[in-house]
């Protein structure tokens, strides 16, 4: 650690432990508390990175979060900010985007060329011929800049929370800190979030009074209960103070995003010290004040021998006694305040050499240290729709006005002495805490579950702040000659100018043309200059010019911490384990897991038609209804007729959007008096029951229904085949001869002694069947009960695929399916299902219209001539010898019933007859012909079976 | 226990809807958003026109009611499953998974509540016992292998100083 | 980088980077005069002159890469390819094949070229760069003449433009090449000859010609040109180490070789990547490396080759370009072509380029008055112009050009729609984004790299199925894959069955891609600006005027910010702010205003070749160039006009990004931003007349706008121009929400995308 | 996220409610013409500006309520439950 300055009092680091670390594969030792830059800068690694375009050399420029020349790849993490990561012992660094490595990097060639590769060349070039953009493109997308993924690292634990703080302070400067701590002592809950790993800000970096303030600082807010993260950061203020906040310090989670709800933010973002524009202003060894400043009083790093500093403030001032102490010489101080300017620098391929200034002198170094001004980073003022103002006098943006919520102090809105600034804090905190407190109140009063407030409403605090001061800075911001503006996009203000003069010249347009400010650091460090050049360019004052607006997240934020945990609701009957446990293969539909099959569909279909099968139904969707207006609203929501619907009676029905589109379908059963069970399908469960509560709030107020769902409250199973009647007799005291319980009749009564069971017999299968609804509780062990009593009877379960391949025998169709989303009820062909002949329904009016025009695609089974063809399941229906799509097949099978290809399809309606002769594309290119059938069931259309 | 989670056996549960100027809605009581432990049975306006009946007693309290008007109820014992997580670090747990405000003024004890909690609607009550932290959160029962695998995950990060 | 003859002899030189060889179509099955400039720069990276010559005259590849077999023996060979990158970065050389030569010099008039002298051209030209030693331009100028009576006859493709006089001419800068005659085939011994010439005779550079002619004055001073050499110098030795070998070289900087030539020389021409090989024959050649180091060493060099392979191809078309454009564009000139040989010229001359629009005077009437300067206004203006020869157009933007969808979209092209009209509109779109960057003259960066559509059910699956059957019906190249043919495409997507949205199988649309959609706006900006349409960007638009009812009536102007226009013909093509422009002539739409969220990456090393979307899960990905992933979503649910953003959308993509791809976990979200889709209930557009006279919309966009903007912007235009719809659009018409005739889209559109 | 007053159970992290968009009124649908109820359908005033929709507290009370927006700003105002007279809701923090 050949650079490393003796132990001082204002290090941050544990000399006791070393921490060992790989640097592009070489061995090196850091310190407990280094960054990774301040590590390697001991270690005399100066040249940390190559820029994007040219690939030139480059090293720290401001040593901190922002700076865009210490972006490194370590172990699989990609873009790494070295200047802000600690070290960890083991870590293995390395430089990214360079080849074959950070001393030799081969595509420096390109700045050899960099003349031609003006901003945006490439809208200019490779156009020609076509043929070959490909190539142009991928060795473009080669030169993509950037660190490495490692597709195979596991997703880590990553973590979330929610949080109702009253106050937020973003920033844990003098100022964000004495916010909070007012804020806390007010009686707000405050969380106060610091981007660095600890808090203090400037101050850590400044005099030893300083460093002893920001420790009292930071005991006070403990004291005071504030909630300190710090290596946490702001990403985001959304719509009503919806702060996002990345935390990378919570024990056992990489990163974890707490959403919070605050009542007042605070944005004490400090400022960022701007870089200044100058031939050779991106050399290894120029960096800005607060560089060198924290490099050498928190890390112990000497960052150079010989220094020139160009300072036009205080922070450069302070820089110059900082470098005296760390023993480097200062070969020349710029006071930019005095009118001296620097030029320009030259320097070899590793360091900056000399430096030339306007007086002409060339004085020679290896440190040039700029301190030209600040950035007021409004990012999250920008997200609650503040747009800064220019201020020439101080040389920097301020904010203009952000919402009443939203509370700015410290640095960001003036300057001070450290007591000013704490003083605003102060009283920011203060207000932010009044505010709170009002909105507070006016949320517990609204909220029903909330405590009963006590008096009356406070007052809402006005903003009687004293204002801070803006003391007066020079502006600068380019020297007379071109340099870097963005170094992580490699834009100078060369290619500005030259955006500029080719009608680039608005902000957002020179962005989007130059790239500038696009890049890692999101305009940090790069947004005023490129603003401030543009002005020039264009001859505008930087006021005139204006500024862009910084879009979310205020810095970089993981897409693990952004999923946290993956949590993605699955849904289970209680018979699913013991499907899976018996060899069923799971199928997600939805949300819910459902037994596919068990191995030989084909055979359980066999098995229903021959014996009795039974399937788990739960997933239907049950809905509990009750009151006087029941059929009324079965009457409005179904195309059917319901007022007449006697108790025991079970009817099916279509429901309808207002567009006639068909919405969902199911069966509906008279229970009691007043008391009915609607289904629907699986998928429609959720969504037809907040239909139904809207026509029952919004449209028909006055009608008295109560729904309840019952989806998993009954366990669903239907039971059919030959066999039904006699396995379900064996288990129930419902009687179930044919007489006392027909086809389409509901019965309640107890099954495998259990009370308060439903049966009804319906046959989406075709065959007789029984569909029973049991309560949930015991609905395993009714269907074990039904394997084991039914065993002589052949009973064997069946899955959704079996049943799929019934249903398409007996030529149900599936909305979704064999509907879609622009098919109108007509289209199913069940005519005598729309009846136009009740006042109103849902939809009514389009099926009249759809009805009366005739225009619709309509819902046919047919079956391809060659039986032992399967027509794809979308496959086209075309007008013989053509291409013109008359229709498409919706459904497909090979019936093992019929031992033959059955399909649904929707064709035009001059294909719909029975016996008309369809042409259909297969997949693979070959037509087959099919033939119309004359009813929608392929087997038993007269339903004996199921009325048997 | 810092915050544990404990899926509760099958308990009776009635949900009643009634109409504000029913003689069942007058005998029911409680304020949109409260619970309050009746004897055996806890009793929770969960919303403007429904009551939930929680408890060994829940369905004889429930029949005992006078339906009369626009009132009715329904058993939800085999619908609803119920998951009680309590512990010093109970509304922590949630406050992962849930955007409820669990701060003492905002859902003091007796609070009752509809929210999603990762991902699945439930219904929240606050029912401390013997002064620690208690949640009641009563959700749809086919959710429950999904429910109880998050909320344990969940509360895993306070497992270790219980 | 690798050029090696093809040892099966079939004539077939491969533009040997190893890499999408099967996108490079110059292959045995491709036009001898496609392939043709392709073969030059296959074999002009491996740095010879002598072989770029052979190439070029000869056309025959075999022969230009024996040439280069042999030109890389011997010592002199270093040489000879430091010289050919200075060559390509700054001059060529002038080869004497005893062809009788005239040329025309040329000056700038306001009529555009005229020809103004003519002589033989032994000299130096000009008009090209140069290093300051003349007669570079020739060896070109040659190429094509011999190329141009090989291959010139073809319409449309001609190099060599035989208008002039019946004489073959070329246009190089701002001078015209003419040729009296042709030589005849290309001769094994001229050849020779030549590259002995070239290998013996070195040029004498140290004092480079200074004529006083208009040549050296464009070329010029010599001054100019020392200091550009000693600019170029600077590097006395370098040391590579490449594939664990050394090498190192010293070079007398003296001849003008710039540092670019030495390091690709060392590392190209030198083979000392021997453990990097061409193996197979084409079509399916492929770059094999001994580990990393050899692959990325061929890959890491290839933009200098780009750039050098643009110069050169550039310079080869740039004359036809030209000519056609004066010839059929009448008073449409863009202020400068862009080009590489443009890019080259300004920046050896350190000229910046004119500007890209003019900053018009606002008029108080015009022909046309196009509201929104996205890429359907701009697009619109564009082909009135071009098209209809109508250029009295102002296109107003209350921001500036591009700052809505245009620039706010993710930039993924594709035609897989679901029902016909759909797929016939989008595929015209698509075949007019193909050629966008010739046609504009600008690169759009189309990169045509393949789009999936990932289906996690059965009836996602299902209809991917349809689509593609109504695809390939209409004759695009679109079929559903299986997860492993997914996992061969895009190996960063976790195909396996245990997790909770499994990839069943996936709709792959080959043509599919992305384009840089800034580009677009640009492109169509500058091209209508050439034409004489007027652009008015920060131009509000606060009230159309009308005479007659409202809802009905007739349009007489716009109100505007900057003041009044009276126009008869008023387009909507604001998008997301359709309904607030509409609602201006009481004209209701059948759109409500959405946030279509979009987020990026920080840029990382490229890994996603494809375009990837997800229906089910609500996303898109893809990649850009420049590394970062591009990712966007459905809709947000509630209605707004606030761009604000939100947090959910982050999450809830995160979430179901790692679902796709579960090892990126630790790339960073770097910027979200939204934009506003004017989305409509069938998912498809709202183009055409309304009731009232004058006013025409298109919007209706949805998110759906950027893929169509071209076919819109043409299509609008005709219908414009023409007073009726034109049919491709005919199903979009206002009048079918009240005549009940929605356009079945919807079916598949749950992720428009 | 936006929270919206719930006018019964308070403000709402808008993700606990379901949207349904532009309230408008049914046309009668036995006497309306097709150009009617195609408006009612699809038509849409879409502004930019204070627009009155309809959500639904699917969490919470389920309650089907009407509420003002301000489609830019997305401030909102006067939460009312379907047949209970504006004002009459507690619920407004803004």
């Amino acid at each position: 650690m050949s650079h490393r300055l003796p132990a001082s009092e204002g290090e941050v680091l544990d000399r006791t432990k070393t921490l060992p670390f790989t640097w592009n594969g070489k061995k090196l030792e850091g310190f407990e508390g280094d960054t990774i830059t301040s590590a390697l800068m001991a270690n005399g690694h100066h040249i940390i990175s190559r820029s994007m375009k040219y690939h030139r050399r480059r090293g720290a420029l401001t040593a901190d979060y922002w700076d865009p020349n210490t972006t490194v790849q370590v172990g699989d993490e990609p873009n790494v900010r070295a200047s802000h990561r600690k070290l960890e012992a083991g870590m293995q660094v390395s430089a990214q985007n360079v080849w074959p490595s950070l001393t030799f990097d081969i595509k420096a060639a390109n700045r050899l060329v960099g003349r031609f590769l003006t901003a945006g060349f490439y809208y200019k070039t490779f156009m020609k011929p076509a043929a070959l953009w490909p190539t142009y493109e991928h060795v473009l997308a080669r030169f993509a800049p950037g660190g490495e993924v490692d597709l195979d690292t596991p997703h880590g634990r990553y973590d979330k929370r929610f949080a109702h703080p009253d106050v937020v302070v973003a920033g844990g400067g003098p100022a964000g800190l004495s916010a909070a701590i007012a804020a806390a002592e007010a009686g707000a809950s405050v969380m106060l979030v610091e981007h660095e790993h600890r808090v203090g800000g400037h101050l850590l970096w400044g005099t030893e009074q300083d460093r002893a303030r920001a420790a009292e600082l930071a005991a006070a807010a403990r004291t005071a209960g504030v909630e300190i993260l710090t290596n946490a950061t702001v990403t985001g203020r959304y719509e009503d103070n919806w702060v996002a906040i990345s935390e990378r310090s919570h024990p056992g989670v990489i990163e974890r995003l707490i959403k919070a709800r605050a009542k007042t933010l605070i944005v004490a973002a400090g400022t960022i010290e701007r870089p200044y524009v100058f031939e050779g202003n991106d050399l290894p060894g120029v960096m800005t004040s607060g560089a060198v400043r924290r490099l050498i009083t928190m890390y112990g790093v000497k960052p150079g021998t010989q220094a020139v500093v160009f300072s036009a403030n205080e922070s450069g001032d302070a820089a110059i006694d900082d470098l005296r102490r760390a023993g480097v010489s200062i070969a020349r101080v710029v006071d930019a305040l005095t009118g001296e300017r620097i030029v320009s620098a030259t320097g070899s391929k590793s360091r900056v050499k000399e430096v030339l200034l306007d007086d002409g002198a060339k004085i020679t170094c290896d440190l040039l240290v700029t301190a030209v001004g600040w950035t007021t980073p409004t990012s999250l003022l920008n997200m609650a729709g503040d747009r800064p103002v220019y201020d020439a006098n101080a040389a920097r943006f301020f904010p203009a006005g952000a919402p009443d919520n939203v509370l700015a102090t410290g640095g960001m809105i003036g300057d001070g002495a450290l007591d000013d600034l704490l003083e605003h804090g102060r009283s920011t905190g203060e207000l932010a805490a009044g505010r709170a407190a009002v909105v507070r109140h006016r949320l517990q009063a609204a909220t029903a579950r909330a405590e009963a407030v006590n008096g009356p409403e406070p007052a809402y605090p006005p903003d009687e702040r004293v204002p801070l001061d803006r003391w007066p800075h020079p502006e600068l911001f380019r020297a007379v000659t071109h340099g870097i503006v963005d170094y992580s996009e490699d834009v100078s203000s060369k290619d500005l100018y030259s955006a500029a003069a080719e009608g680039f010249d608005s902000v957002e347009l020179i962005k989007r043309f130059t790239t500038a400010t696009m890049g890692p650091s999101q305009g940090k460090l790069e947004t005023v200059n490129t603003v401030a050049v543009l002005a020039q360019a264009k001859g505008d004052s930087i006021a005139d010019v204006g500024t862009t607006v910084w879009r979310p997240p205020y810095a970089p934020i993981s897409l693990g911490a952004l999923a946290g945990r993956i949590n993605e609701p699955t849904r289970r009957s209680v018979i699913q384990p013991w499907h899976e446990a018996n060899g069923a293969t799971p199928i997600l539909a939805g949300q819910w897991v459902r037994p596919d099959h068990y191995g030989d569909p084909a055979a359980e279909v066999r098995n229903c038609r021959e014996n009795v099968g039974i399937i788990d139904v739960t997933p239907l969707g049950k809905l509990d209804l009750q009151g006087p207006d029941v059929p009324k609203l079965l009457s409005l929501l179904y195309t059917n007729k319901w007022m007449q619907l006697p108790i025991g009676g079970v009817r099916y029905g279509i429901m309808c959007a207002e567009d006639g589109v068909v919405l969902d379908d199911g069966v509906t059963a008279r229970l009691g008096e007043e008391h009915y069970l609607m289904t629907t399908t699986s998928s429609g469960a959720a969504r037809i029951w907040s239909w139904i509560e809207m026509w029952l709030q919004t449209e028909r107020p006055e009608w008295r229904v109560h729904v309840t769902p019952l989806t998993t409250g009954l366990t669903s199973i239907n039971i059919a085949g030959p066999n039904a009647r006699a396995l379900l007799g064996r288990l129930t005291d419902i009687d179930l001869d044919n007489d006392a319980f027909p086809y389409m009749q509901v019965r309640q009564g107890t099954i495998a002694g259990v009370d308060g069971c439903i049966a009804w017999r319906i046959g989406f299968t075709g065959e007789l069947s029984y569909e029973i609804h049991v309560p949930s509780g015991h609905g395993l062990a009714i269907w074990e009960r039904l394997l084991a009593d039914g065993d002589d009877l052949g009973v064997k379960p069946f899955g959704l695929e079996a049943q799929r391949i019934m249903r398409l025998e007996k030529g149900h169709f599936i909305v979704g399916q064999d509907t879609d989303g622009l098919s109108k009820a007509p289209v199913t062909g069940l005519d005598s299902l729309l009846r136009l002949d009740k006042d109103d329904w849902a939809g009514m009016p389009e099926v009249r219209w759809s009805l009366e025009s005739r225009d619709h695609p309509v819902l046919v089974a047919c079956q391809p001539d060659d039986g032992t063809v399967v027509p794809e399941e979308a496959a086209q229906i075309l007008r013989s010898g053509t291409n013109e799509i008359v229709g498409r097949i919706t459904s497909s099978r090979m019936s093992p019933t019929l031992e033959r290809s059955i399909c649904l399809a929707q064709v035009d309606r001059a294909f719909a007859d029975a016996g008309t002769s369809l042409e259909i594309l297969l997949v693979d290119g070959r037509r087959i012909t099919a033939t119309v059938n004359e009813h929608h069931a392929h087997f038993d259309p007269e339903g004996e079976r199921l009325r048997g | 226990m810092a915050s544990s989670v404990s899926h509760l056996d099958p308990m009776p549960k009635v949900s009643i809807r009634a109409a504000d100027d029913t003689v069942a809605a007058q005998a029911l009581g409680l304020a949109f958003g409260s619970a309050e432990q009746r004897d055996d049975t806890l009793v929770v306006r969960i919303r403007p026109d429904e009551w939930i009946l929680l408890g060994t007693g829940a369905l004889a309290l429930a029949a005992e009611l006078d339906l009369s008007g626009y009132a009715s109820t329904v058993d939800i014992t085999h619908a609803r499953h119920v998951i009680r997580v309590t512990g010093t670090h109970a509304a922590d747990t949630l406050a992962k998974l849930c955007s409820a405000d669990f701060d003492e003024a905002m859902t003091p004890n007796g609070a009752a509540w509809g929210n999603s909690i990762a991902g699945v609607t439930c219904d929240i009550v606050r029912d401390d016992h013997g002064g620690e932290r208690s949640y009641l959160l009563l959700f749809d029962g086919s959710f429950v292998a999904y429910f109880l695998g998050v909320l344990e995950d969940a509360a895993g990060e306070f497992s270790s100083d219980s | 980088m690798l050029c090696r003859a093809n040892p099966a002899g079939d004539g077939a030189a491969q533009f040997g980077d190893g890499i999408r060889n099967d996108r490079l179509r110059f292959a045995e099955t491709a036009e001898p005069d496609q392939r043709h400039p392709c073969i030059a720069v296959g074999c002009l990276h491996v740095g010879d002159v002598g072989q770029l010559e052979a190439s070029n005259t000869c056309g025959y590849q075999r022969n230009a890469l024996t040439g280069c077999d042999k030109t890389h023996d011997g010592g002199v060979l270093g040489r000879l390819d430091r010289r050919v990158v200075t060559h390509i970065a700054t001059a060529h050389e002038c080869p004497d094949l005893g062809v009788q030569r005239r040329r025309t010099l040329a000056r700038e008039s306001d009529e555009g070229v005229v020809p103004e002298t003519t002589e033989t051209h032994r000299s130096l030209c000009g008009d090209c760069v140069t290093d300051g030693h003349g007669n570079q331009q020739s060896i070109m100028a040659e190429h094509i003449g011999l190329h141009g009576r090989t291959h010139g006859d073809r319409a449309g493709d001609a190099n060599v433009d035989r208008s002039v006089g019946q004489r073959p001419s070329l246009l190089v800068g701002r001078h015209r090449v003419e040729f009296d005659t042709y030589i005849g085939p290309c001769r094994p011994e001229a050849m020779q000859e030549r590259r002995d010439e070239l290998i013996g005779g070195r040029v004498d550079e140290t004092e480079p010609e200074s004529t006083p002619s208009a040549d050296t004055k464009l070329l010029g001073s010599p001054q100019h040109a020392l200091r550009r050499h000693e600019e170029l110098t600077g590097m006395g030795e370098k040391r590579l180490t490449v594939g664990g070998q050394s090498h190192s070289t010293s070079c007398p900087l003296e001849q003008g070789e710039t540092e670019v030539g030495l390091e690709l020389a060392d590392l190209l021409a030198q083979r000392r990547l021997s453990d990097v090989e061409l193996r197979g024959s084409s079509p399916e050649m492929e770059l094999v490396g001994n580990g990393d180091k050899g692959t990325e060493a061929a890959q890491r060099c290839q933009l200098i080759h780009s750039i050098i392979l643009s110069v050169v191809v550039d310079l080869l078309l740039h004359h036809y370009r030209s000519m056609r454009q004066t010839a059929e564009m009448g008073k449409h000139k863009p202020p400068a072509r862009y080009s590489a040989f443009g890019l080259l010229w300004r920046g050896l001359r350190k000229q910046s380029w004119p500007r890209i629009w003019r900053e018009p005077e606002f008029k108080s009437s015009y022909d046309v008055v196009i509201i929104g300067g996205g890429v359907h206004g701009l697009a619109t203006a564009y082909y009135l112009a071009a098209n209809h020869g109508i250029t009295d157009i102002a296109v107003v933007d209350r921001a500036y050009l591009g700052s809505g969808g245009s620039g706010r979209n993710t930039a993924i092209v594709r035609s897989n729609y679901l029902t016909p009209e759909g797929v016939a509109f989008y595929d015209r779109s698509l075949e007019l984004y193909n050629s966008m960057s010739n046609d504009l003259n600008l690169n759009v960066m189309f990169s045509e790299r393949g789009h999936l559509t990932l289906a996690h059910t059965d009836s996602a699956l299902r209809t991917m199925h349809w689509r593609a059957e109504v695809n390939k019906l209409q004759g695009i190249d679109s079929s559903v894959i299986d997860p492993t043919e997914i996992k061969k495409l895009t190996p960063s997507l976790d195909v396996s069955t245990h997790t909770r949205y499994p990839i069943m199988g996936a709709l792959y649309h080959p043509p599919g891609g992305t384009i840089r959609h800034d580009a677009v706006v640009w492109g169509y900006a500058r091209g209508a600006d050439a034409y004489g349409v007027d652009l008015f960007q920060q131009t509000e638009v606060l009230d159309i005027l009308t005479e007659g009812d409202h809802g009905s009536g007739k349009v007489t102007g716009v109100r505007t910010s900057r003041g009044d226009i009276s126009t008869p013909v008023v387009v909507n093509c604001t998008a997301g702010w359709a309904s607030t422009i509409s609602s201006m002539v009481d004209v209701r739409l059948p759109i409500t205003t959405h946030p279509l969220q979009a987020a990026v990456t920080e840029p990382v090393k490229t890994f996603l070749p494809t375009v990837v979307v997800s229906g089910s899960l609500h996303v898109y990905v893809s990649q850009t160039d420049r590394g970062e992933l591009v990712f966007g979503a459905s809709v947000d649910p509630v209605a707004t006009y606030n761009m604000g953003g939100t947090l959910e959308f982050t999450e809830e993509l995160a979430g179901h990004v790692l679902e796709l791809m579960p090892g990126i976990s630790k790339m960073r979200l770097l910027r979200q931003w939204a934009g506003l889709c004017d989305m409509t209930p069938d998912y498809s557009p709202v183009m055409g007349p309304t009731p009232v006279d004058g006013f025409y919309v298109d919007v209706g966009w949805g998110t759906y706008g950027f893929k169509a903007g071209p076919v819109s912007g043409e299509q609008m235009a005709a219908c414009v121009a023409n007073g009726a719809t034109p049919d491709l659009i005919k199903p979009f018409e206002l009048s079918r929400f009240t005549e009940g005739n929605l356009v079945g889209e919807k079916g598949a559109a749950a992720v428009g995308h | 996220m936006l929270l919206v007053p719930c006018p019964n159970c308070g403000p709402r992290n808008a993700a606990d409610l379901s949207y349904n968009g532009e309230s408008h009124a049914r046309p009668d649908p036995t006497t309306c013409t097709p150009e009617d109820w195609r408006t009612y359908l699809y038509l849409r005033d879409n502004p930019s500006g204070w627009l009155r929709e309809s959500w639904y507290c699917s969490s919470g009370c389920r309650k089907h309520f009407t509420i003002e927006r301000h489609t830019l700003t997305g401030e909102l105002r006067t939460p009312i439950l379907p047949g209970s007279k504006p004002g009459a809701t507690k619920g407004e923090t803004k």
